[in-house]
C-alpha cells in the first residue's frame, strides 16, 4: 500500500472494496478509482490504441488519455470510463480494455515491433492488393485491433432526466476564480448557477496545499460554497458544462447515480440541463502539459500536478523514489509536495539554468540532486525503473526511480470558449492559446484566462463577478479577494526536448510520436487540420487535451513557422463525452414520440382492433373476428358489409380547420384550385390545393356552415402543414383579408356511416332528423343537437356508397360510437378500419397518399379540369410550366390483372410487354393496390405515361424486389359504380 | 437558439417552423413566379426570414438573423411587416 | 422532486378559441364581455370566465359548462367583432398544485417558471415533452393549469409518470 | 511520384521514412491556365484529376481558400450508396458507385472503400411500398437492391429494437454494395493523382471575384493571391455556391444550411454497416477506428456557420435510442457541422452557368460525398467537351424554370425540407 498515514480529503473511517481485472482492492470514500489504484500500487492500467503499449495513470483529471477502463458489468457496463474522474464506491468493478488475453500479456503488443511500418497514415499506402481482400481480411483485422472498450450490446437499462434552468450568471468551474466570481455575483443579488465536474467544489485548491483566508484551501472552498447556497445560488456538483450554443444557451450533464453503489431503482442516472444564462464565467482552469521525450509514456511517468493531487488530496503516493522533471516552477511545487509526503526525492531536473532558490535548497537539503539545464533523455523499464538525464555538461546520468513527475507548463482550458467559432489566439506571455473573442456573455477568468497563480486567480474571479454584476445594472460593494499563500507557476514553451524523437509520445492515447508529426509535415500535411486528420492527433476520447499544443509545437518546428501562425484546433462540443441516452432522455422506446388517440380508441380496443400508425395517430387497421381466418378475410368482410349493408369507420384523425370571417370564402378561393365562394350555406365541396410550385399538396372537403363560417378538412398526414399554409396565406400573403382560422381537429369525433343501409341506421339513431334526399342531399350538411351538444351531419362519401359523416364533440365520441352500434345491431353494422377504407377508395379511384406524393399535378390525378381559369390561386402559374403540362407525364389509370388470381402491388413499375425492364423503358408505377372483394380480383391505381389514352392496353407490372412480373390491363381508375348512382341512393 | 417572438417572448427555436427568406414577394401577375419560388439571395450575413411559431402563438414572424453568427437583431409579426 | 405535487382535472369547463376580427381591438371585445382580454400572454379573469392570451388578437376563453351553451352565448355576444370556435372537447385541462408543480413543469418547458419571471396570471403557449400546451399560473400554491389537445392525454400522463419522481400519481384523464 | 505499396512502405521504414515526398505539390498560382477550378474539395480535385486523366487537360489550377478537403469533403459521415429512385439520380449515383469500386487501384491510394451495406428501415406498409418502388427503380437501373422483411432485418441487425418501438420496424431496403469510405483519404488521393499529372493545387487562395471580358465572358478569377486568367472557370464550392455565384451576378435556387454530424468514443466492432431510421432522423455506421459515426436532419435554418444547435442533437439521439437502445451508454465524443447547398428540389446542378466561360457544380444537399467520383468525372466531361455527360444530363440549372424537377422527397420548392 502507498496510502499515506495522514492527510488528504479521504474518509479513512469509511473503507470501500472494489476490484480491478478481478483483483480485490480497497479504498476510501473520497477516492477516485485512479487514486485508489495508485494507493494499491497498481501502475499498469491500460493499453494504447495503436501499439498496445502498456500505460499507467498520467493525470488526475478529465484530460486523462491512458487510464480508461470499463466500469460495471452487464447492461450497465460503462466502457472508456476515466479512472481519474470516477468516484470510488463499494463494489465497483473495473476492467481494463483493448488487450487480449490480459492486460499484462497483450498479444497485439507485437504491433510495437511493426512500429516502423505503422507510422502515421501507413494504411493509406497499403492494403490495396488484392482489392477484394480489404473488406475480407485487412479491414476486419484493423477493426478488431482498433476501438477501445466494448458496449454490452444490451439496451441501456437506466433512465435519464431532463431539466431547464435560467440564471443571470453561470459559473463554469468552482475553483478559486469561479468561486470568487460566483460569490461576487451572488452577494450582489444575481441568480447564480455554479457547475463543477468534480464531486466537490474547489478545483485545484483540493489538490494543493495552499491556504486561503488563513485556512486550508479546501476548507475555504467549502465555506464559500455554503455561503453561495445560503444566498440562493444553485450549486451543481458532478456537472459538466459540455457545450455553448446560440442565444447564450449552455448544455450540461449532471451525474446523479454513477458514484453510487446501489442507486434507488428507477432513479435517473444523469440529468441533461439546458441552461439559459445572461452571463457566464469560464473558470475551467488549466491543464498541465506533458514534456515530450523518449519513453515519456511509460507507466510511472505522471504529470507533476497529478502527483501533487494524489499526494495532497488522496493521500496516495504514486511512487517511492521520485524524479521530477520540469520546465517551470510548477515542478518544484510538486517536489515540495513529495518531500512533505515523505516520498524519497531522487532528483529534480529543470530544463532552465536557474531554479527557484528556496525550493532548490530545500530539495538539496533533503538529499535530492538538482540538475539545471538538464533534460530526461530516456526512461528505463517497462514501468519506470530509472531515468537517463542529459546534464548541462553533456554527460548522461542514470538515476534510479519508480516515479517520474513531469511538468511542461500549463494550457488554459479554453475549449468551451471556442464552441461558437472564435479562434484561440497565441499568447507569448503564457506560451499557450487564449480566447480573445469569447461567446456572447462569456468571460474567461482565472487560469482559463491565463492567470495561473492562486492570488491572481482569486483576484481575477472577483473582478469578473463584480464586473458582471455592474454590467447587469446591480450596484454592489466590490468584493475583496482573500489573502492566500502562493507560489509562482512560471511558463515554458511547448514542444519536444531536443533530440527526443523515437518513442517520444505527443498523443498518448493514439500513439502519435514526434516522428509521426515530422513525417506528416514532410508529406505536406502542414495545416493543423490536415495534421489531425492524417496522424489522428487529438482525436481520442481526451480530444487532445494533453497533446494538442505539443503536437502543434512540433509541427511549427518542423515547418519553420511560429506556433502563433500554425494555430490550433477549434474545440467543438461536447467538452467531455456525453452518453447518447442522456440526450434522448424520456424519448426512447414507446415514448420516442407522443401517441395520439381518438375518442373511440378504447371502444376499438374492446372490439379487438389492430392499430396502425398514421403520423402520430393510432388508427384501427381492421377489426378481426374469430371466423375471419386471416387479415385479408377480415378486410374483405368489412368491405362487403359496408357495400352490402352498412359499415362504420372512425375518421376523426382527418385534419379539421375552422376558416372564419367575412373574407373566408375569398381566402379559400385562393387556396383551392376550384371555386369555393359559390358554395351555398349547408353544402360541402371537394377541393384540391396546390403548392405554389404547381404540384398537388392536399385534398379535402370545404363545408359552408354560414356565410362567414367554413369548415375545412385535410388528409390526416397533412393536417399540420395545411394549418401552417392557411396561416401563411392569411398572415403573410394577404393580411388585408379579414379571415380567422384555427384547428378544430381535436374538438370533433367523426364517424363515417357508409353503405346502402346507412340512412336507415342513422334514422334509427337520430329519429328527430329528416334524412331525406330533399333535406340532406349528397354533399349536404346539417347542424343539430345531440345529447345537448352541437353535432354535425355531412352527407359525404369516400367509399362510393351512400354515406354520412357524423361529428360530435370529442368528449362524447365514445358515447357516439356505442350508440351507433346499438342502433346498428338491427342492420348487422360492422366497424371497418383503415385497410377497408383504403380498399374502397381504391375501388372508387380516389387519390390517397400514394397518389398525392408531392410529385403529381392536378392533371396527373385527372383533376386538370377542376383548375379554375377565372381566378388566381396558389400554384396556378407554375402549374403551367412545360414539365408539368407535358402530355407524356405519367397520369392516373386503373389496372386489373389479366390473370384474375394474380396480385398487384404498390411500388411495382410498369413497362411495355415488349420491352426489357430498364430505366429507359420505365413507363410509370403502381401507386396503390388492393384486393377488391367487390370485383373478386386485385386492382390498382397507377401513374402511367399517356395513361388516360391507353385504356385497354396491356402492360407488364414489374416488381423484382418482391416477385415475378404480372400482366395487367389498363383501365379507368374508377372500378366500382363509375356513374356514382350509389352515392345518391 | 432563442427566437424573440414579439408576442410570446424569447422561445427555443424548436418551437418554430422555418420557411426561409422573407424578402421575395408573391407577384401580382404571372411574371416573376420562378424568381419568387426558386431563386434566393442566400446571403452570408443579416437576413430577413420567415419563422412560424407553430408551438406558440401560431404567428408568422419576420426575424432578422445573421447567417454567419446566428445572432438575431430583431423580430416582428409578418402581418405587420409590409415593405 | 421532493416537494408535494397534486394533479387534478377540473371538470365541467367550457373552452373556446376567440379570434378578433380584423381591426377590432381588445377593448372593443372587452366592452361586450365585461372583461377586457389581455393583449399579452397573461390570463384575465372575472367570476364567469378566464381569458388567456394565446396570440395577438386570439384568446382561449374558459368558462363554466352546463349553464346553457356557454360557447354559443359567447358567439352571440361577440357576433361581428370576433370569430369563435368551440374547443370544449379539443383540450383537456389539468391543474398542477403544490411546491413540486413548478419543478415538474420546468423539466418539460424551456421557459422560465421562476415565480419572479412567471407570476400569477402569467400564461404561455409552449411545449412539454414534444407536446403542445397552454399553461397559466392560477395562484401561488402554486397552481398551474395546463391545457393540451385531448388526443395527447395518454402520452402526457406517461411523461408525468416518468418525471414526477413516482410520488405524484396523476389522475386518469377523461 | 513514389508508388505506394507494402514494399515501398517497408523500404522507407528502413530509412526512417525520410524519403517520402509531399503527397501533392503545394503550388503557387501562375498567371494563366486552361481551366481554373474554384474549390479544393473532393469534387474540385476529382474534376481536376479526371480532366487530366480522361481528357488530357492538365494545364489546370485548383484554387482553395483554405486547405484542401476542409469543407464538406472532410465533414461528412463518409457514406457511399446509390439507392436512389428517380431518373437522373439513380444512374448518376450508380456510376459514382462503380468508380468507388475501382478507386483505390486507380488512385494507388487506400481510401478504405468498404462495401458493408446500407440498410434503410421502413416502419409502415406505405413506406414499404415506397421503398419497393425505389428498389424496383434501382434494379431497373442495374443497381443492387433487396427488400427485406422483419426477419431479414433481424438477420442483419439483431440488436435493433423490434419489441418496444413506438414505430415498429417492419423491414428494410438493403443495398449491399453501399458502405463507407475514408473521406479525407479520397481528397488526398485525388490531390495526389491530379498533382502528379501536372495540376497545380493552390491552397490559401480565396477567390474574390471574376475577371470578365468585354462580352461579359468570364476570363479568370481575382484571388487573394492575385489574378489568374483562364479559358474556363469551374466552380465546385458546395456550401458557398451562392456567394461565388453572386460574384458573377447570379442567383441560384439554393440555400445554405448546416448539417450536424457526430462521432462516439471508439468502441470494439458493433455495427455491421450503415443503418438508417425510417420514422425519425438518425443514421449510423462505425468507423474503422471504432467510433459510431452518426447524424440526422439539417438544423433547418439558413446558415454559413459550420455548427448547429441542441434540438437537432436531441432529435438525432432520440432517433438512435428509438431503434438501437444498446448505444445509450456510448458517449458522444465530438460534433461538427457542414454547410450544405440545399437546392429547391433536393438534387444537384452540373451545368454551364448562364455566363459564358463559367461552369457550375453545386447543390449537393447532404449527398455530395458519395457523388465525388462521378461528380468529378461528369464535370470534367462537361468542361472538356462542352457537352453534358449522359449520367448527369438531367442536373440542369434550367430544370427549375422548365419544371423538370428531380424531387426524391416530393417536398417541392422549399430547400430545408429536402
Amino acid at each position: 500500500m502507498s496510502r499515506l498515514a495522514a492527510g488528504g480529503l479521504i474518509d479513512r473511517t469509511r473503507p470501500l472494496a472494489f476490484s480491478f481485472d478481478g483483483r480485490r482492492l480497497g479504498g476510501f470514500v473520497g477516492d477516485t478509482l485512479a487514486s485508489a489504484l495508485v494507493a494499491n500500487d497498481v501502475r499498469l492500467v491500460g493499453r494504447s490504441f495503436k501499439y498496445h503499449r502498456p500505460r499507467g495513470i498520467l493525470t488526475a483529471g478529465p484530460e486523462e488519455p491512458n487510464a480508461l477502463v470499463t466500469i460495471g458489468a452487464g447492461a450497465r457496463a460503462d466502457p472508456n470510463s476515466r479512472a481519474t474522474t470516477a468516484s470510488l464506491y463499494n463494489g465497483l468493478e473495473a476492467t481494463s480494455q483493448n488487450r487480449w488475453p490480459t492486460l499484462a500479456l497483450d498479444v497485439l503488443a507485437v504491433n510495437q515491433l511493426a512500429a516502423p511500418l505503422f507510422v502515421a497514415g501507413f494504411y493509406y499506402k497499403t492494403f490495396m492488393w488484392p482489392a477484394k481482400l480489404w473488406e475480407r481480411l485487412y479491414e476486419p483485422a484493423i477493426r478488431r485491433a482498433a476501438g477501445l472498450g466494448r458496449l454490452s450490446g444490451e439496451p441501456d437499462p437506466d433512465a435519464y432526466d431532463r431539466d431547464h434552468a435560467f440564471c443571470d450568471l453561470l459559473v463554469i468551474g468552482a475553483g478559486a476564480a469561479g468561486l470568487m466570481a460566483a460569490l461576487a455575483a451572488a452577494r450582489a443579488g444575481l441568480r447564480v448557477i455554479v457547475a463543477d465536474e468534480d464531486a466537490r467544489m474547489g478545483g485545484r485548491l483540493l489538490a494543493e496545499r495552499h491556504e486561503v483566508d488563513d485556512r486550508p484551501g479546501a476548507d475555504w472552498a467549502g465555506e464559500v460554497a455554503a455561503e453561495l447556497a445560503s444566498l440562493g445560488a444553485r450549486l451543481l456538483a458532478r456537472t459538466t458544462v459540455f457545450g455553448v450554443y446560440d442565444g447564450q444557451e449552455y448544455g450540461a450533464i449532471e451525474r446523479l447515480t454513477d458514484h453510487l453503489a446501489a442507486p434507488a431503482s428507477g432513479a435517473p442516472r444523469q440529468r441533461f440541463w439546458k441552461i439559459l444564462a445572461r452571463r457566464a464565467v469560464l473558470a475551467s482552469g488549466a491543464i498541465e502539459r506533458p514534456l515530450v521525450f523518449s519513453g515519456n509514456d511509460r507507466p510511472g511517468v505522471m504529470m507533476a500536478g497529478a502527483v501533487s493531487a494524489y499526494l495532497n488530496r488522496f493521500a496516495a503516493a504514486p511512487g517511492r523514489r521520485a524524479v521530477v522533471v520540469t520546465a517551470t516552477d510548477s515542478g518544484w511545487t510538486t517536489a515540495r509536495d513529495l518531500l512533505a509526503a515523505g516520498v524519497e526525492l531522487a532528483a529534480v531536473v529543470d530544463a532552465r539554468d536557474a531554479a527557484p532558490p528556496a525550493a532548490a535548497d530545500q530539495a538539496r537539503a533533503a538529499g535530492a540532486e538538482v540538475l539545471l539545464g538538464a533534460r530526461v533523455s530516456a526512461v528505463a523499464g517497462r514501468s519506470v525503473r530509472a531515468v537517463e538525464v542529459a546534464a548541462s555538461d553533456g554527460r548522461t546520468r542514470r538515476i534510479a526511480c519508480d516515479l517520474l513527475a513531469m511538468s511542461g507548463g500549463w494550457n488554459p482550458a479554453i475549449g468551451l470558449g471556442a464552441n461558437l467559432g472564435a479562434r484561440p489566439v497565441w499568447s507569448s506571455a503564457i506560451q499557450s492559446f487564449l480566447i480573445e473573442t469569447p461567446p456572447p456573455g462569456m468571460t474567461p477568468a482565472g487560469a482559463a484566462a491565463g492567470h495561473f497563480a492562486l492570488a491572481e486567480a482569486l483576484r481575477d474571479g472577483a473582478r469578473a463577478g463584480s464586473a458582471i454584476a455592474a454590467d447587469l445594472g446591480v450596484s454592489a460593494p466590490a468584493i475583496q479577494p482573500p489573502p492566500c499563500s502562493d507560489d509562482p507557476r512560471g511558463v515554458a514553451a511547448p514542444g519536444p526536448s531536443p533530440a527526443s524523437k523515437s518513442k517520444a509520445f505527443v498523443d498518448f492515447q493514439h500513439d502519435v510520436t514526434v516522428s509521426d508529426i515530422e513525417l506528416a509535415a514532410r508529406e505536406g500535411f502542414v495545416s493543423v487540420e490536415h495534421l489531425k486528420r492524417y496522424t489522428t492527433l487529438g482525436m481520442g476520447t481526451d480530444q487532445g487535451k494533453t497533446s494538442q499544443l505539443n503536437g502543434h509545437a512540433v509541427l511549427a518546428e518542423a515547418t519553420g513557422r511560429p506556433i502563433a501562425e500554425v494555430g490550433t484546433i477549434l474545440s467543438r462540443p461536447p467538452y467531455l463525452p456525453v452518453a447518447i441516452a442522456a440526450f434522448a432522455g424520456h424519448h426512447r422506446g414507446r415514448d420516442f414520440r407522443p401517441e395520439r388517440r381518438t375518442a373511440g380508441h378504447d371502444w376499438a380496443v374492446e372490439q379487438g382492433a389492430r392499430f396502425i400508425d398514421a403520423g402520430l395517430w393510432k388508427r384501427p387497421q381492421w377489426f378481426a373476428r374469430p371466423a375471419d381466418g386471416d387479415w385479408q378475410a377480415t378486410v374483405n368482410r368489412e368491405v362487403n358489409t359496408t357495400r352490402g349493408g352498412v359499415g362504420i369507420c372512425d375518421v376523426s384523425t382527418l385534419g379539421k380547420i375552422d376558416v372564419l370571417g367575412p373574407d373566408a370564402a375569398t381566402l379559400l378561393d385562393r387556396l383551392y384550385i376550384n371555386t369555393v365562394s359559390t358554395l351555398a350555406v349547408g353544402k360541402a365541396r371537394y377541393g384540391l390545393m396546390l403548392r405554389e410550385d404547381g404540384f398537388a399538396m392536399d385534398d379535402g372537403a370545404a363545408s359552408r356552415l354560414a356565410e362567414d363560417r367554413f369548415f375545412v378538412t385535410t388528409t390526416t398526414a397533412n393536417a399540420a402543414r395545411i394549418m401552417q399554409h392557411i396561416d401563411y396565406a392569411r398572415q403573410v400573403l394577404w393580411p388585408d383579408l379579414d379571415v380567422q382560422a384555427t384547428s378544430v381537429t381535436e374538438q370533433w369525433a367523426t364517424y363515417s356511416i357508409a353503405g346502402p343501409q346507412s340512412r336507415s341506421l342513422l334514422q334509427r339513431a337520430l329519429p328527430e332528423l329528416d334524412l331525406s334526399d330533399a333535406a340532406l342531399p349528397f354533399m349536404g350538411v346539417v347542424e343539430f343537437r345531440w345529447r345537448g351538444e352541437r353535432a354535425r351531419l355531412f352527407r359525404i362519401s369516400f367509399s362510393g356508397e351512400m354515406a354520412f359523416e357524423l361529428s360530435v364533440p370529442a368528449a362524447l365520441g365514445d358515447g357516439l360510437v356505442r350508440m351507433l352500434f346499438d342502433a346498428g345491431r338491427a342492420f348487422d353494422a360492422a366497424p371497418y378500419g383503415a385497410e377497408a377504407l383504403g380498399v374502397m377508395r381504391i375501388e372508387k379511384g380516389h387519390p390517397g397518399g400514394g397518389e398525392l406524393n408531392g410529385r403529381t399535378t392536378a392533371a396527373d390525378l385527372g383533376m386538370g379540369r377542376m383548375m379554375s381559369r377565372k381566378k388566381d390561386f396558389i400554384g396556378r402559374v407554375l402549374a403551367q410550366r412545360p414539365g408539368l403540362i407535358d402530355p407524356d407525364r405519367p397520369a392516373l389509370v386503373g389496372l386489373k390483372p389479366v390473370e384474375p388470381g394474380a396480385r398487384l402491388r404498390a411500388g411495382a413499375h410498369l413497362v411495355d410487354l415488349a420491352d426489357r425492364p430498364t430505366a429507359e423503358s420505365d413507363q410509370g408505377y403502381v401507386t396503390s393496390a388492393a384486393w377488391s372483394p367487390t370485383l373478386g380480383h386485385s386492382i390498382a391505381l397507377a401513374l402511367l405515361r399517356r395513361g388516360p389514352r391507353r385504356h385497354g392496353d396491356r402492360v407488364c407490372v414489374h416488381d423484382p424486389v418482391r416477385g415475378a412480373d404480372v400482366e395487367a390491363e389498363v383501365c379507368a381508375p374508377v372500378f366500382v359504380d363509375p356513374e356514382g348512382e350509389r352515392l345518391r341512393g | 437558439m432563442r427566437i424573440p417572438c414579439p408576442y410570446c417572448g424569447d422561445r427555443d427555436a424548436a418551437e418554430f417552423v422555418y420557411r426561409g427568406d422573407a424578402s421575395p414577394v408573391r407577384p401580382a401577375d404571372g411574371e416573376g413566379f420562378y424568381d419568387y419560388v426558386y431563386l434566393r439571395e442566400n446571403p452570408a450575413g443579416p437576413m430577413r426570414e420567415h419563422w412560424y411559431h407553430a408551438q406558440g402563438c401560431r404567428n408568422w414572424l419576420v426575424v432578422v438573423r445573421d447567417t454567419r453568427s446566428h445572432e438575431i437583431s430583431g423580430a416582428v409579426m409578418a402581418r405587420s411587416d409590409r415593405p | 422532486m421532493a416537494e408535494a405535487l397534486r394533479i387534478i382535472q377540473p371538470g365541467g369547463l367550457a373552452l373556446a378559441a376567440v379570434m378578433a376580427r380584423k381591426g377590432v381591438d381588445a377593448s372593443t371585445i372587452g366592452e361586450r364581455l365585461g372583461l377586457t382580454p389581455p393583449t399579452d400572454p397573461t390570463a384575465a379573469r372575472n367570476p364567469s370566465m378566464t381569458l388567456i392570451g394565446t396570440g395577438p388578437g386570439t384568446w382561449l376563453a374558459v368558462g363554466e359548462a352546463g349553464q346553457g351553451d356557454w360557447v354559443a352565448g359567447l358567439e352571440a355576444t361577440l357576433a361581428g367583432i370576433a370569430s369563435v370556435s368551440d374547443q370544449s372537447s379539443g383540450y383537456v385541462v389539468l391543474r398542477f398544485s403544490g411546491q413540486g408543480a413548478g419543478a415538474l413543469l420546468q423539466k418539460g418547458a424551456f421557459i422560465d417558471l421562476d415565480p419572479a419571471a412567471f407570476a400569477i396570471g402569467a400564461a404561455a403557449t409552449t411545449v412539454i415533452g414534444h407536446l403542445g400546451v397552454i399553461l397559466w399560473k392560477v395562484d401561488d400554491a402554486p397552481s398551474f393549469d395546463v391545457a393540451l389537445f385531448r388526443s395527447y392525454a395518454k402520452s402526457f400522463q406517461a411523461w408525468i409518470a416518468a418525471n414526477a419522481g413516482g410520488q405524484a400519481l396523476p389522475v386518469s384523464i377523461a | 511520384m513514389a508508388r505506394f505499396s507494402i514494399f515501398s512502405l517497408a523500404s522507407n521504414a528502413l530509412t526512417g521514412h525520410r524519403r517520402w515526398d509531399r503527397t501533392w505539390r503545394d503550388a503557387a498560382p501562375r498567371d494563366a491556365y486552361d481551366v481554373v477550378i474554384v474549390g479544393g474539395g473532393g469534387h474540385g480535385l476529382a474534376t481536376a484529376y479526371y480532366l487530366a486523366r480522361e481528357h488530357g487537360v492538365s494545364n489546370v489550377a485548383v484554387v482553395e481558400k483554405g486547405w484542401i478537403g476542409g469543407g464538406n469533403a472532410g465533414r461528412n459521415t463518409t457514406i457511399i450508396r446509390s439507392n436512389y429512385e428517380l431518373d437522373g439520380n439513380a444512374g448518376f449515383y450508380e456510376w459514382s458507385m462503380k468508380l468507388w469500386e475501382g478507386l483505390e487501384q486507380d488512385l494507388n491510394y487506400n481510401a478504405m472503400v468498404s462495401q458493408r451495406g446500407v440498410l434503410n428501415l421502413y416502419h409502415s406498409d406505405a413506406q414499404r411500398d415506397a421503398f419497393a418502388r425505389r428498389g424496383n427503380a434501382m434494379r431497373m437501373n442495374g443497381i443492387d437492391a433487396e427488400l427485406l422483411d422483419t426477419a431479414g432485418v433481424r438477420g442483419l441487425a439483431p440488436f435493433l429494437d423490434f419489441d418496444q418501438a413506438r414505430f415498429p420496424i417492419q423491414g428494410g431496403l438493403h443495398q449491399r454494395r453501399g458502405g463507407t469510405a475514408r473521406h479525407d483519404a479520397v481528397v488526398w488521393g485525388y490531390a495526389r493523382g491530379a498533382s502528379d499529372r501536372g495540376v497545380d493545387i493552390v491552397q490559401n487562395c480565396e477567390v474574390t471575384g471574376f475577371m470578365r471580358g468585354a462580352d461579359g465572358r468570364v476570363t479568370g478569377v481575382e484571388t487573394t493571391r492575385g489574378a489568374i486568367a483562364a479559358d474556363k472557370v469551374a466552380v465546385a464550392v458546395a456550401g458557398n455556391s451562392s456567394k461565388v455565384a453572386a460574384m458573377a451576378g447570379l442567383r441560384l435556387p439554393i440555400e445554405s444550411h448546416v448539417l450536424q454530424a457526430f462521432v462516439s468514443e471508439a468502441l470494439k466492432p458493433l455495427l455491421p454497416g450503415v443503418i438508417t431510421f425510417g420514422a425519425g432522423h438518425f443514421y449510423v455506421s462505425q468507423s474503422d477506428k471504432g467510433g459510431l459515426v452518426f447524424g440526422g436532419d439539417i438544423d433547418g435554418y439558413n446558415s454559413y456557420a459550420s455548427r448547429g444547435n441542441l434540438p437537432t442533437v436531441e432529435d438525432v439521439c432520440e432517433g438512435g435510442m428509438a431503434i438501437m437502445p444498446m448505444i445509450g451508454r456510448a458517449r458522444l465524443l465530438r460534433s461538427w457541422g457542414g454547410v450544405c447547398d440545399m437546392t429547391m428540389d433536393g438534387s444537384p446542378i452540373i451545368d454551364r452557368a448562364p455566363v459564358d466561360g463559367l461552369y457550375l457544380n453545386a447543390g449537393w444537399c447532404y449527398g455530395g460525398f458519395k457523388a465525388t467520383p462521378a461528380s468529378g468525372w461528369c464535370f470534367a466531361h462537361l468542361i472538356a467537351t462542352g457537352a453534358a455527360h449522359p449520367a448527369a444530363a438531367r442536373f440542369r440549372l434550367d430544370r427549375f424554370a422548365s419544371g423538370h424537377l428531380i424531387d426524391e422527397k416530393g417536398q417541392g420548392a422549399q430547400a430545408n425540407l429536402h
